[in-house]
């Protein structure tokens, strides 16, 4: 099989970023939008026949086959060098199809959502951008290729969330991105260094073989216990945690929302955020197998405590899109979960495949909340919930497609989030107790916050508006059908045919008894949320006061933020980069020039020597005869 | 008796020379000044050379004390006190000149000088001839040199004194 | 050649001279007095030359020839340097070393 | 005329036809055309040597030799690596677009561009020198027309500035004309002649303890002008009172000439010396990086902003070389050009801010990007290049210079490459504040002033610089390939 037209579907939304970002300012946005669709378009369609190629042709004796093309770009040393090009295997074929569902709708949607806006063009060449850095991320053949997509994704998100650069929000939120996700790509950086240089090789499939040298002999070096690999590797998950927003490095996740809502959608929902999971992922065999699974466990319980973290705070939360963003980080954090306790072979590698089908149909759903809500605050010109009440008189297809992502995420019998999820809980269950019920909690919390937001945008009072809400146009809905289509049918792939850790497909189940918990849970929540939030009742206060300052620090992020600011504003900046700029001036720069003053008081000091006076002049020089005499005579009569 | 006359004359050429650097009464030094010079004409004459102690005579007492004594007179009142120097700049210039002569006696005293026999006496002929001879060692043209510089020194002497009046 | 007068003692008196000279060069504010401890300076080297002639080398007349030109020179000088004195009083009205510091820094 | 004379024959031509232009139309008309001929000689030189490279396989190509000065054995010595190659693209690439940044100076406008020129003449001599001797003396030419150019274009203090930016510079040359005697009377170690040529000299043993003692003289007299920490001062303040295209081409290319003399000279002539005193010089160097980071944190000036980002990104072409490794050098050489085009960049885009608002102080400025669209563009772009994004040609130079540290076995090393490559937090940390500051968030500029669109000279200059940097960020290989063709000799000798 040849794949290297799969090479098109990165150039394409490349092509597209320099035509439109050149042309900004002579596209009219009309054409940009199509310009910008189109290409989606063909990439979507490309990725979903390299997907049908991949999976219908791809085995060689019921194994897939890794297809890689590649050329070198720079060569640092004989062994270290950063190729370019693309892998396709199960897993990147995937995230294929998942990127380019997404960007190719997102773009979609946004010729309704963007409509008049002054940077339409460069919002589409930012949104190309993004779609570029995001294939090369996915496609990447080697560690370093994908740190270099790693970062420009990054920029992406730091353009595309500073879009209204008017905004001081905007600008502060898009820095915030940037430089949390560059501080955990700085522990990338380094993972990559200190991985490169002790395994010699950058090469995904090299590092990866479970039959190489390197998993199997593992390398000599190791630093309080732990092989040097293993160290490596934590610092590559801190940039996959930095990315994919885990705790402690989740801060700019949650204010990246001062982004338009379709940036949300494909970036802060979907696509990049599950970047550090598909980092992960893709360097899963190392993870397993360097010293029995040590950085893995890290991953698993940093998922864990994530998406439970995430999702109390998500309770609490008002602004609808922010309740999102903490639910994407709770949904990553379960897929992390996932990974951290898949074991190698055959169906004991369920969580791995349980993770990619969750990253699957949450891209789908999670997606589609976020164009949900997007298109709500389209009509209505508000992200607070509390400004929303009793919407679907005013927005049927938008309340319906959104019902049914809510459904999915909550793990609904018969929608896509009931599968994936149930997958991963099973998983858990089967090796790690204690985060099958931090899971089966999480569901819960899942589905009670989720119908929290549903029922007060969509029933609720009605709220005054100031003009009446409608529906959002067809450029909008279609995509949302689309994707709530893909919400409900996704769940029902095969997965464990397609991906799997060892690249084998095996058999995998519903596991009855624990659906039933999971779903049992799931349908508490949302009763509990029905109570509380279909009609106005006070009991939600009586919650609150119950709580009482639990739900402060709930409601305040657990001052997480606070926190950071405090060690940036009143740590590094105050403790160290003022003092530093106090000490520059003050003594560096300081010593240079007392040196040069010095010098010139020196020589004020001394100029009355030159006097001009020749009986002065003479006295030095009869004195100095003296002196010298003095010498020639000691020397003499020595 | 001759010891006793030198020891004199030394006695007043130094008392004098100090009077003469040190007075404060600029006419009072040129005075003092002649009687130094007198002083040296007497040595002079001690040693036996009366040519050159009559020529001391005449050029520094009867030319260079009165050219002095004009130009003082020229531009001075004759009861000008002159300007006391400072007493830091008299104390450095005292020790540069203590520690010279100190070095300077000490490098004379410790020096052997081969003391020759009486010689003869210098007739006036002799530095007659010697000057104006033109055989090796003889001064002919320093002789004449001297002579041009000293026409030379006239002329701008009285050109320079003339000059122009600025100040009027 | 003084009887019991050594060449030492002369050159003893003709450096003191010469020295008490060199002060009052220093330490004179006054043109016309530096120019006498000029005087000073120059009779005591002249004195010098006499005076090595004649216990040294009493059959040369080298030393009597310098005096007679240093003698000479000095009188030249001192006419010169009395008609710049002069000249320069008509100037600037005076003769002190303070008062002619025009070129000083 | 041989082919690297000229780039010294043709600045001094052009300098000869300034003289008698009369205003600047005229004198900014035959600035350029001087400059173009530069331009395309370098472009030319490139592929010559290339042509060359491939059949020739000394050191250097295209050598030439005449006496100069017969009694101290001084010639007119010259040849060309790729390192000097690059070095020479880039600085006529910077003095070119310096010209048309400042196509509207008004201010005695050829008296201007006589020194500009006078001071490339300098840079170009010096990167053709293979005569320390005659290098020293095109260093000279290079340092000194700087003073003019602040003192009497700049802004600010600027005669301070230039007082302090020149008598540091002096300084430095003081400390490095010791050294580089101390390289000649030392010449003659092996009982061969007394000599200046730099590969001559590569052929003697000189003894250790010269090494020793010369070293850090040649190490630190070139150092200061790469400003090694805690040399550096003079690089802020006279950075900010320079002229834009004084700034662009002391920043972007004479600062250069610091890590290249170090690398021509320092380490290749004294190579045990090096390595006596790496450890002490790679901790000023990596103190440098980490703290210029800090201090451009703090700044309030955009000037004093671009001068710290110099110090720490320069103190990364010191480390790098320190470093001592095939891929951390080819990373020192592609950080200098990287550095020397985008700080040009910076500067002239810095100029443009300035030369509208007339001030620099970020408090006061704001959104501009709403009126500036090409301004603005450009520098997010300039500044996401800065901080080392992939695509740039940053990029490239950073990721040779911290994977070939990371080559070194022994903690110290790896340590210092930690701390070095955490810059790069501090450094998307104080552009990001520049950039969110002035081009992003509410519109804020003084009152009463013009704000134009970019103009076409602007946009020109700005695209020249930018072309560079997207190539060699896009397509490093053949960049890198060249120079470590070229840093092998050089580093054969430390090894």
């Amino acid at each position: 099989m040849d794949f290297s037209y799969t090479v098109y579907i990165l150039l394409i939304p490349l092509a597209l970023f320099l035509i439109l970002g050149f042309g900004s300012k002579k596209i009219k946005p009309a054409i940009s939008g199509w310009i910008g669709s189109l290409g989606l378009g063909i990439a979507f369609i490309l990725s979903y026949y390299t997907a049908f190629q991949y999976f219908t042709h791809g085995k060689v004796n019921d194994v897939y086959q890794t297809f890689v093309y590649k050329y070198t770009w720079i060569s640092f040393t004989d062994k270290l060098h950063i190729d370019m090009g693309v892998l396709i295997d199960p897993i990147s074929v995937m995230m294929l199809v998942v990127v380019s569902t997404i960007s190719f709708m997102v773009h979609l949607y946004s010729r309704g959502y963007m409509k008049g806006d002054d940077g339409y063009t460069r919002f589409f060449a930012f949104l190309g951008l993004f779609s570029f850095s995001m294939f090369g991320l996915v496609l990447a053949t080697n560690i370093f290729q994908m740190y270099i997509f790693w970062e420009l994704v990054g920029v992406s998100s730091f353009l595309l969330i500073g879009y209204y650069y008017t905004k001081p929000s905007a600008v502060s939120a898009a820095k915030k991105a940037f430089i949390v996700t560059r501080f955990a790509d700085l522990g990338f950086l380094l993972g990559i260094l200190l991985l490169s240089y002790f395994t010699g090789t950058f090469d995904f499939q090299v590092l990866n073989d479970p039959e190489g040298a390197i998993i199997t002999q593992g390398v000599a070096q190791s630093f309080m216990g732990l092989s040097v690999i293993t160290w490596a590797l934590m610092m590559i998950f801190i940039g996959g945690a930095g990315k994919s927003a885990m705790f402690p490095l989740h801060i700019w996740l949650p204010d990246a929302m001062e982004g338009p809502t379709p940036v949300s959608a494909l970036i802060h929902a979907a696509t990049m955020v599950v970047a550090g999971v598909y980092l992960v992922a893709r360097m899963f065999p190392l993870f397993y197998f360097s010293d029995d699974g040590f950085a893995l466990q890290l991953v698993a319980y940093v998922g864990g405590f994530s998406s439970l973290f995430a999702a109390i705070i998500a309770l609490t939360q008002y602004d609808i899109k922010r309740v999102l963003a903490f639910s994407t980080m709770s949904q990553i954090g379960y897929m992390m979960l996932a990974l951290g306790v898949s074991k190698y072979e055959g169906h004991e590698g369920l969580g791995y495949m349980a993770s990619m089908f969750h990253l699957f149909t949450h891209a789908m759903f999670k997606a589609l909340l976020f164009l949900g809500a997007g298109s709500v605050i389209h009509a209505i010109h508000s992200n607070d919930m509390r400004d929303m009440g009793n919407l679907k008189k005013y927005m049927p297809v938008t309340h319906v497609v959104f019902l049914i992502a809510a459904l999915s995420i909550s793990g609904f019998p018969g929608f896509a989030g009931f599968f994936s999820k149930d997958e991963i809980l099973a998983a858990a269950f089967e090796n790690n107790m204690l985060l099958y019920i931090i899971g089966v909690f999480v569901a819960g919390l899942t589905a009670f916050y989720m119908f929290r937001l549903y029922f007060n945008i969509f029933w609720g009072k009605e709220t005054k508006y100031d003009h009446t809400p409608h529906e959002s146009p067809a450029s909008m809905t279609i995509p949302m059908i689309f994707l709530a289509f893909m919400s409900i049918f996704a769940g029902y792939i095969h997965f464990s045919e397609y991906i799997s850790a060892d690249r084998m497909p095996f058999e995998a189940h519903l596991d009855i008894t624990l659906a039933i918990v999971a779903t049992t849970v799931g349908l508490i929540g949302i009763v509990l949320a029905y109570i509380f939030y279909k009609k106005p009742t006070n009991l939600a206060d009586k919650m609150v006061a119950a709580f009482g300052s639990f739900y402060q620090w709930t409601y305040r992020k657990f001052y997480i933020d606070e926190i950071y600011m405090f060690v940036t504003k009143k740590i590094i900046f105050a403790r160290m980069a003022a003092p530093m700029a106090w000490f520059d001036k003050n003594v560096v720069d300081a010593t240079m020039i007392g040196i040069g003053n010095s010098t010139v008081k020196t020589s004020e000091k001394i100029k009355g020597i030159q006097s001009g006076k020749f009986q002065d002049y003479a006295m030095s020089f009869i004195g100095g005869a003296v002196v010298i005499a003095i010498i020639v005579f000691y020397i003499w009569t020595k | 008796m001759e010891r006793i006359v030198f020891y004199i004359l030394a006695l007043i050429i130094v008392v004098f020379a100090i009077a003469s650097v040190s007075s404060r009464k600029i006419l009072r030094a040129v005075i003092y000044l002649l009687f130094v010079l007198m002083g040296i004409s007497g040595i002079y004459f001690m040693v036996d050379y009366s040519f050159l102690g009559a020529i001391q005579l005449a050029v520094y007492g009867g030319g260079v004390i009165v050219l002095f004594i004009f130009s003082v007179l020229l531009v001075h009142h004759v009861e000008l006190e002159l300007e006391v120097t400072p007493l830091r700049k008299k104390l450095i210039a005292g020790a540069v000149v203590l520690t010279g002569l100190g070095i300077s006696l000490w490098a004379i005293l410790t020096f052997p000088f081969q003391q020759a026999a009486a010689g003869r006496t210098i007739e006036v002929s002799d530095i007659g001839h010697k000057l104006l001879s033109v055989d090796a060692g003889g001064f002919i043209l320093p002789f004449e040199v001297i002579s041009v510089l000293l026409f030379a020194v006239m002329i701008g002497a009285i050109v320079i004194a003339k000059g122009k009046k600025l100040n009027k | 050649m003084i009887e019991g007068i050594s060449i030492y003692e002369i050159l003893t008196l003709s450096t003191v001279v010469f020295f008490i000279g060199v002060y009052g060069f220093f330490t004179r504010e006054n043109l016309i007095t530096i120019l006498m401890s000029i005087e000073l300076i120059l009779n005591a080297s002249a004195l010098n030359f006499v005076v090595i002639n004649t216990y040294l080398y009493p059959d040369f007349l080298q030393g009597t020839v310098f005096s007679i030109f240093i003698i000479a020179m000095a009188a030249a000088e001192t006419a010169l340097a009395i008609a710049i004195i002069i000249n320069l009083y008509k100037l600037v009205n005076s003769v002190e070393v303070k008062d002619t510091d025009t070129l000083k820094y | 005329m041989d082919i690297l004379t000229l780039f010294v024959v043709v600045p001094v031509l052009t300098v000869f036809a300034l003289i008698f232009t009369k205003d600047l139309k005229q004198s900014r008309v035959v600035a350029l055309i001087g400059m173009a001929v530069q331009l395309a000689m370098s472009i030319n030189l490139v592929f010559a040597y290339l042509k060359e490279r491939a059949v020739n396989d000394s050191i250097m190509l295209f050598t030439k030799d005449a006496m100069w000065f017969e009694t101290f054995n001084i010639h007119y010595s010259i040849g060309v690596d790729a390192i000097s190659v690059l070095m020479i693209l880039l600085t006529s690439t910077v003095v070119f677009a310096g010209i048309f940044i400042s196509w509207k100076i008004n201010d005695l406008p050829k008296e201007f561009f006589i020194s500009l020129i006078i001071l490339s003449t300098g840079v170009f001599g010096f990167f053709i020198s293979l005569d320390m001797f005659t290098m020293f003396v095109f260093y000279e030419i290079a340092v000194i027309p700087m003073y003019l150019l602040i003192g009497i274009w700049g802004s600010g203090p600027k005669e301070d500035s230039a007082m302090k930016l020149t008598l540091m510079l002096m300084g430095a040359s003081a400390l490095l004309s010791v050294g580089i005697f101390g390289i000649y009377f030392n010449s003659g170690a092996d009982g061969g002649p007394l000599t200046f040529n730099i590969l001559e000299i590569a052929q003697v043993n000189i003894p250790l303890e010269a090494q020793k003692l010369f070293f850090p003289l040649v190490f630190v007299g070139f150092a200061v002008l790469g400003a090694l920490f805690p040399f550096h001062t003079w690089s802020p303040s006279g950075h900010a009172s320079a002229p834009t295209a004084v700034s662009m081409l002391h920043a972007g290319v004479l600062m250069k000439l610091g890590g290249y003399g170090v690398f021509r000279i320092a380490m290749y002539l004294l190579p045990e010396g090096a390595l006596h005193w790496n450890d002490f010089f790679l901790v000023l160097a990596a103190i440098g990086v980490v703290y210029g980071g800090m201090g451009a944190i703090m700044q309030k000036d955009l000037k004093y902003i671009n001068a710290y980002a110099s110090v720490s990104h320069l103190g990364l072409v010191l480390f790098a070389l320190l470093m001592i490794n095939k891929v951390s050098w080819t990373g020192a050489i592609i950080q200098s050009l990287s550095h020397g085009l985008l700080t040009a960049l910076f500067f002239a885009l810095i100029g443009m801010v300035y030369g509208r608002t007339h001030t620099r102080d970020i408090a006061k400025l704001g959104g501009l990007m709403k009126i500036l669209p090409f301004i603005g563009a450009v520098y997010v772009i300039t500044g996401l290049a800065y901080l080392g994004l992939p695509g740039f040609s940053g990029f490239v130079a950073e990721m040779n210079i911290f994977v070939g540290a990371f080559q070194h076995d022994d903690t110290f090393r790896r340590v210092l490459t930690v701390l070095v490559v955490s810059s790069i937090v501090v450094t998307a940390v104080y552009i990001l504040r520049m950039i969110g500051k002035i081009m992003m968030g509410p519109l804020e500029y003084p009152k009463g002033v013009e704000m134009p669109t970019a103009a076409w000279y602007e946009k020109v200059g700005l695209a020249i610089l930018m072309i560079p940097v997207v190539m060699i960020g896009v397509m490093p290989f053949g960049v890198t390939e060249m120079i470590k063709e070229s840093i092998q000799p050089f580093l054969e000798r430390l090894l």
